[in-house]
């Protein structure tokens, strides 16, 4: 009876990516029935990168998947606008060996330095902006290889760079390893470029159409995402996540968990973060177009910008 | 059954022209003439295979069924010499019974490959045969056998020729003594212009017409 | 055959020898040795995964393989046939010819979602002009003598198929079996990195990102193994029985 | 040839037409009209962006190219030709002929680094074994009777290799050609993916990432011209030359 | 200038078999036979072509050159007439002095597809007299020829014995008429049992040793 109590639940498709982090939460609500508390069925779809997830959302086989809302502004720009909802403020980090003098913007002139996600990676445009203000050209004064962010972890582990900037979970890996080191900090990336490092790159991301025509369905989904936010700050949660983390030590484990929880985003988009928003936009895409705030709208149709309510901030 | 008005035919220059043949039932004809002056090109014109000539090729009504004797054995060398049969022969048994009276019913089993050239082209002789045709073309069907065996092919020709009367047959050949017992009349090709084809008409003005 | 088959083993063992000596040398997990590699097969397999996604990517490989060979071959034909098609045809196929994979799939996805028949849809549209570009050189190079004849005898059109065509195109359709079928397995694992949850694709681009170099291996080892059955019971055997006609020697 | 011309014109300007109508009807930026990947083209040549991946990558994909073709026409050769060799061979051939390109890329990158020549050796061991399949096929159909023509009047290595050999390989050698500048282009794009900071399969993947149809249509076909234009100029005209003994009907 | 001992040679059955052999230069032996006796075969042992039986070959020393004429013209498809020859001789003009000699100067450039089969084989026949060997090898030279052009090519190869009296050279022909020509020893085939090689040695016992 309670299958098919279920089975009538409207339902929420969500890409995600096997391993990633989203797929923590996400499992998260299905383990604990946070889905049903909240009216609805979560499906899962695993895709293997987040280009697929891209894929899935445009071809409407999903209606949420996680990404950045660089990528929701430009979608929206173009003409089929996307609603966020913040996932992570985690970008990514720079990674040096334990024994590298590397410790600011300007040690990483004339280095070798690895960047996963391709030159229009939010971490590297940053990075390149906070250089640039400090008067370098990163792309000219260090030897710079893009690359997937695998390959690039061994290339660091080779010797063969001297810095790495990749994704967080993947520096968590390398700094569990013991040989490595973050060097310089988002935190003060960020602030050099006068941001709020609080600012949540990552978030949610749906079609607004679906937004506009789900929307109990779709603030449903948002406050359940956040519920299994707060279950995540227990311990006791994670065990039961812990095959899908594809760790083998605890120390990779720690340091995932750990980089997970020092992401969750502020719980409220405020005013300030919007204008933080709007301030990095110009270093993230140098386009003439503004930043289309309306993707911030979140899953509420009105103007409100007030989402949803973290526990840390009742 | 089949009438032929050549205007012209020729590849870089003039090869055959001013011809009209008529061939009627029970005609039988043998062209000489000689190497490289244009006798399979002719038989390829009459057999139809050859459409880029000058002038008109008419067909009697119902469209008599031409079997052709290449120069070459021209047998398909992926399919046993059985096989080969089979694809003209209505039956099993036809093919067998042609084999056998060209002498090759141990070789049904062989692929071309294994044939020697005599056998090969008494196997295509054996294919044009069993088509049962109303006008048979043979280019050169004796060429490559020894005396006795070619003598043997020409009994099996006169033999098919004596059963079935009303068949015409073209035949292209160098040694007159063939054309000579299948009673053929000779069309000779002009080897001083090289490209007028004249009838050689002492021998035999009963069977076919020709216009020149 | 036996003889054969005692060949086979020897240099599979040979090759499996050295590569255990080199990952033994090396010492690098970059490198794992054939026994890791046999032991994540195995407890993929006795898990259900590799046999689940395994079929997923065969049941993939075999519709598109079916359709692109057919679809190629008959373009093929056409375009080596007629001058005329080949005019009208050739500035397409070159354009699917070099079309990237990624780009036929990525609008196929968005304009069809992300289904199974996208999916192998999107292989077809990669695989049927290498076909087609084979075939057409085999259909330029037939034996006119023989078509001569096929034409004087009035072969019906099923004869001159099986009996003229089938034969003289042979090789080229071996030839591009062998290299479409490799083709289509390496599109189909792009097709189901992009849109697909399931299949071997998936599960590779899984362990590249956790760089689990054994588990890709195991994945791949896998398919080729399933592709050496198909060499061995369907080509090989086809090969034979088609290259008879040439004595001994040639088919091998 | 001018009527060649005229036909090409004719065809591609049908296309353009009726993918300009498609674009126009449809109007959702995943399908740009040509006009747009027109433009789009424009601006990246006078940004120079086009021109320096584009060059970035023809490097890598002639060279690739060209050691492939030789090592897969040597190895097909061998193979088809000898059944000893082909027996040792055919399972390292099978083996590399199904090991996803993404194993080879990923192995050699882990090995050699992200270094220039890696890449292009990954491309070379992904194509190879294509060549030498096809090219193998080539060597087992062979007519006999030549050869032995050949060896009785003792005609000299370099002339069996080009007065015999050669010309009843062409066709196979001109399909592993077109095939295979369509797979090596390919690979090279996983390849730059995966590893390069440069080339047309970087750019390629830099506008995927932004789903940006326009730009990725914009590389495609600047790409497809060149191989447009190697076709014209150096394919057909080889084609039309070898194939000249074959009288006017047969080089297309 | 080569001793053949052949103990025997077949496919499925037994083809040739106890033939001691012999030829020395100047040698003239010409091989009669019916259709698919083994003439071929042995053209094809003698010249080193079928290593495949039971015996053995040897060669003087040192090698003595060796031309052979197919039955089929196996020419290049893919090169010009006079490409065809120039595989074979040394320089340009002998090759057109040869083409000329075989009445085919005008084909030079055409390419074999073009050629009449008499003139192929006339082509091939050049080709085998190109080389200037010190044993020629013909296998029905002058089949597919009219009468009149078969003896100017029979003179042609006359010629060339007479130029080069110490050419030894072995003919497959099915015409007693050219080997008495040539003055060539009958090696005639056994019809009966099929399978043994039987020297006639009325004819000429001076050139070649036959041993049975
Ligand atoms: N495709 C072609 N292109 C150009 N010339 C050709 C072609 N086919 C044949 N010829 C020429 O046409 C002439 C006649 O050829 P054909 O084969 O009809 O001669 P033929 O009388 O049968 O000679 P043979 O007795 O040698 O068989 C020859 O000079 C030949 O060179
Ligand atoms: N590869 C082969 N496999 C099996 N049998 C063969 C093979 N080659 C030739 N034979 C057989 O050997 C015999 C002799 O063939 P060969 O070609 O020597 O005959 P031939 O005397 O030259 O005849 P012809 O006068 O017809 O040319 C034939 O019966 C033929 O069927
Ligand atoms: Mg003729
Ligand atoms: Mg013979």
């Amino acid at each position: 009876a309670k299958d098919a109590a279920a089975n009538e639940l409207p339902k929420v498709r969500v890409g995600m990516l096997q391993f990633g982090t989203a797929h923590w939460e996400l499992a998260h609500i299905q383990q604990a029935g946070l889905d049903r508390k909240h009216g609805y069925k979560l499906e899962l779809l695993p895709l293997a990168n987040s280009s697929a997830g891209r894929l899935a959302l445009t071809a409407g086989n999903v209606d949420w998947i996680v990404g950045d809302w660089v990528w929701a502004a430009e979608r929206t720009l173009q003409g089929a606008p996307l609603r966020f909802i913040p996932f992570s403020t985690r970008i990514g980090e720079i990674m040096v060996p334990t024994d590298s003098g590397i410790a600011s913007v300007a040690d990483l002139r004339r280095k070798r330095i690895g960047v996963a996600g391709g030159p229009q990676g939010k971490s590297w445009q940053l990075l390149n902006a906070a250089a640039a203000k400090q008067g370098i050209d990163l792309a000219q004064a260090a030897e710079v290889s893009f690359g997937a962010p695998p390959l690039l972890s061994r290339e660091l582990e080779a010797g063969r760079l001297d810095a790495l900037l990749t994704f967080w979970h993947f520096a968590a890996r390398l700094e569990a390893s013991g040989q490595f080191k973050p060097a310089i900090s988002a935190v003060s990336i960020s602030e050099s470029l006068g941001l709020d490092s609080r600012l949540p790159l990552l978030g949610y991301l749906a079609n607004q159409q679906w937004v506009v025509e789900n929307q109990t369905l779709a603030s449903n989904f948002a406050s359940s995402i956040y519920a299994s936010k707060s279950d995540l700050r227990e311990d006791r949660p994670w065990e039961t996540l812990r095959p899908l983390m594809r760790v083998n030590d605890d120390a990779s484990f720690q340091a995932l968990r750990q980089g997970y929880r020092s992401g969750e985003p502020e719980a409220l988009l405020s005013a300030a973060m919007l204008e933080s928003a709007n301030r990095a936009w110009p270093y993230l895409r140098h386009e003439k177009h503004p930043l289309p705030l309306a993707i911030f709208q979140g899953v509420s149709q009105g103007q409100g910008l007030t989402l949803y309510q973290s526990k840390a901030q009742q | 059954m089949l009438e032929l008005e050549l205007e012209e035919k020729g590849y870089d220059q003039r090869l055959l022209g001013n011809l009209n043949l008529q061939i009627s039932a029970g005609d039988r004809l043998a062209l000489v003439g000689p190497s490289g002056c244009g006798k399979t090109t002719l038989l390829n014109i009459i057999g139809g295979l050859d459409r880029a000539f000058k002038g008109q090729r008419r067909l009697a009504d119902p469209e008599p069924k031409i079997a052709y004797m290449f120069q070459e054995p021209r047998l398909l060398p992926w399919r046993t010499v059985e096989q080969n049969l089979r694809m003209v022969c209505s039956c099993r048994n036809q093919a067998l019974d042609l084999l056998d009276e060209v002498e090759l019913l141990d070789a049904a089993c062989r692929y071309p490959r294994e044939l020697s050239l005599g056998m090969a082209r008494r196997v295509a002789l054996a294919r044009a045969l069993a088509l049962e045709p109303d006008l048979l073309l043979l280019d050169e069907p004796l060429v490559s056998l020894d005396p006795s065996t070619a003598l043997r092919m020409l009994r099996l020709v006169e033999k098919l020729l004596r059963k079935r009367p009303k068949m015409a047959l073209v035949l292209v050949s160098h040694n007159p003594d063939d054309a000579d017992r299948i009673g053929a009349q000779l069309l000779q090709f002009d080897t001083v212009t090289g490209e007028v084809l004249l009838p050689n008409n002492e021998k035999t003005a009963s069977a076919g017409q020709l216009l020149v | 055959m036996s003889s054969r088959l005692r060949d086979y083993l020897a240099v599979t063992a040979g090759l499996v020898c050295i590569w255990q000596l080199a990952a033994t040398l090396i010492a690098d997990p970059m490198l794992p040795g054939p026994v890791a590699v046999f032991q994540s097969i195995v407890t993929e397999w006795r898990s259900g995964a590799l046999l689940h996604h395994l079929g997923v990517t065969l049941r993939r490989v075999t519709i598109a393989f079916v359709c692109a060979m057919i679809l190629g071959t008959l373009l093929g034909w056409v375009m080596g046939r007629s001058l005329r098609a080949n005019r009208l045809l050739d500035p397409l196929l070159l354009l699917f010819l070099n079309l990237p994979a990624l780009v036929v799939i990525i609008l196929l996805y968005v304009w069809m979602g992300l289904v199974e028949a996208a999916a192998v849809l999107a292989v077809i549209v990669n695989k049927v002009p290498n076909v087609a570009a084979t075939i057409r050189e085999g259909a330029r190079s037939l034996d006119p003598q023989l078509e001569e004849m096929a034409e004087a005898y009035r072969f019906t059109r099923w004869q001159r198929i099986r009996d003229l065509w089938l034969p003289q195109l042979f090789p080229y359709l071996m030839a591009s079996m062998r290299t479409g079928l490799a083709l289509i397995w390496k599109i189909v694992l792009v097709v189901e990195l992009l849109g697909r949850s399931d299949g071997v694709g998936f599960q590779l681009h899984l362990a590249f990102q956790l760089f689990d170099v054994t588990s890709i291996l195991a994945y791949s080892f896998s398919f080729i193994a399933i592709v050496q059955l198909i060499e061995w019971g369907v080509l090989q055997p086809l090969e034979k029985r088609a290259r008879r006609w040439q004595g001994e020697m040639q088919h091998a």
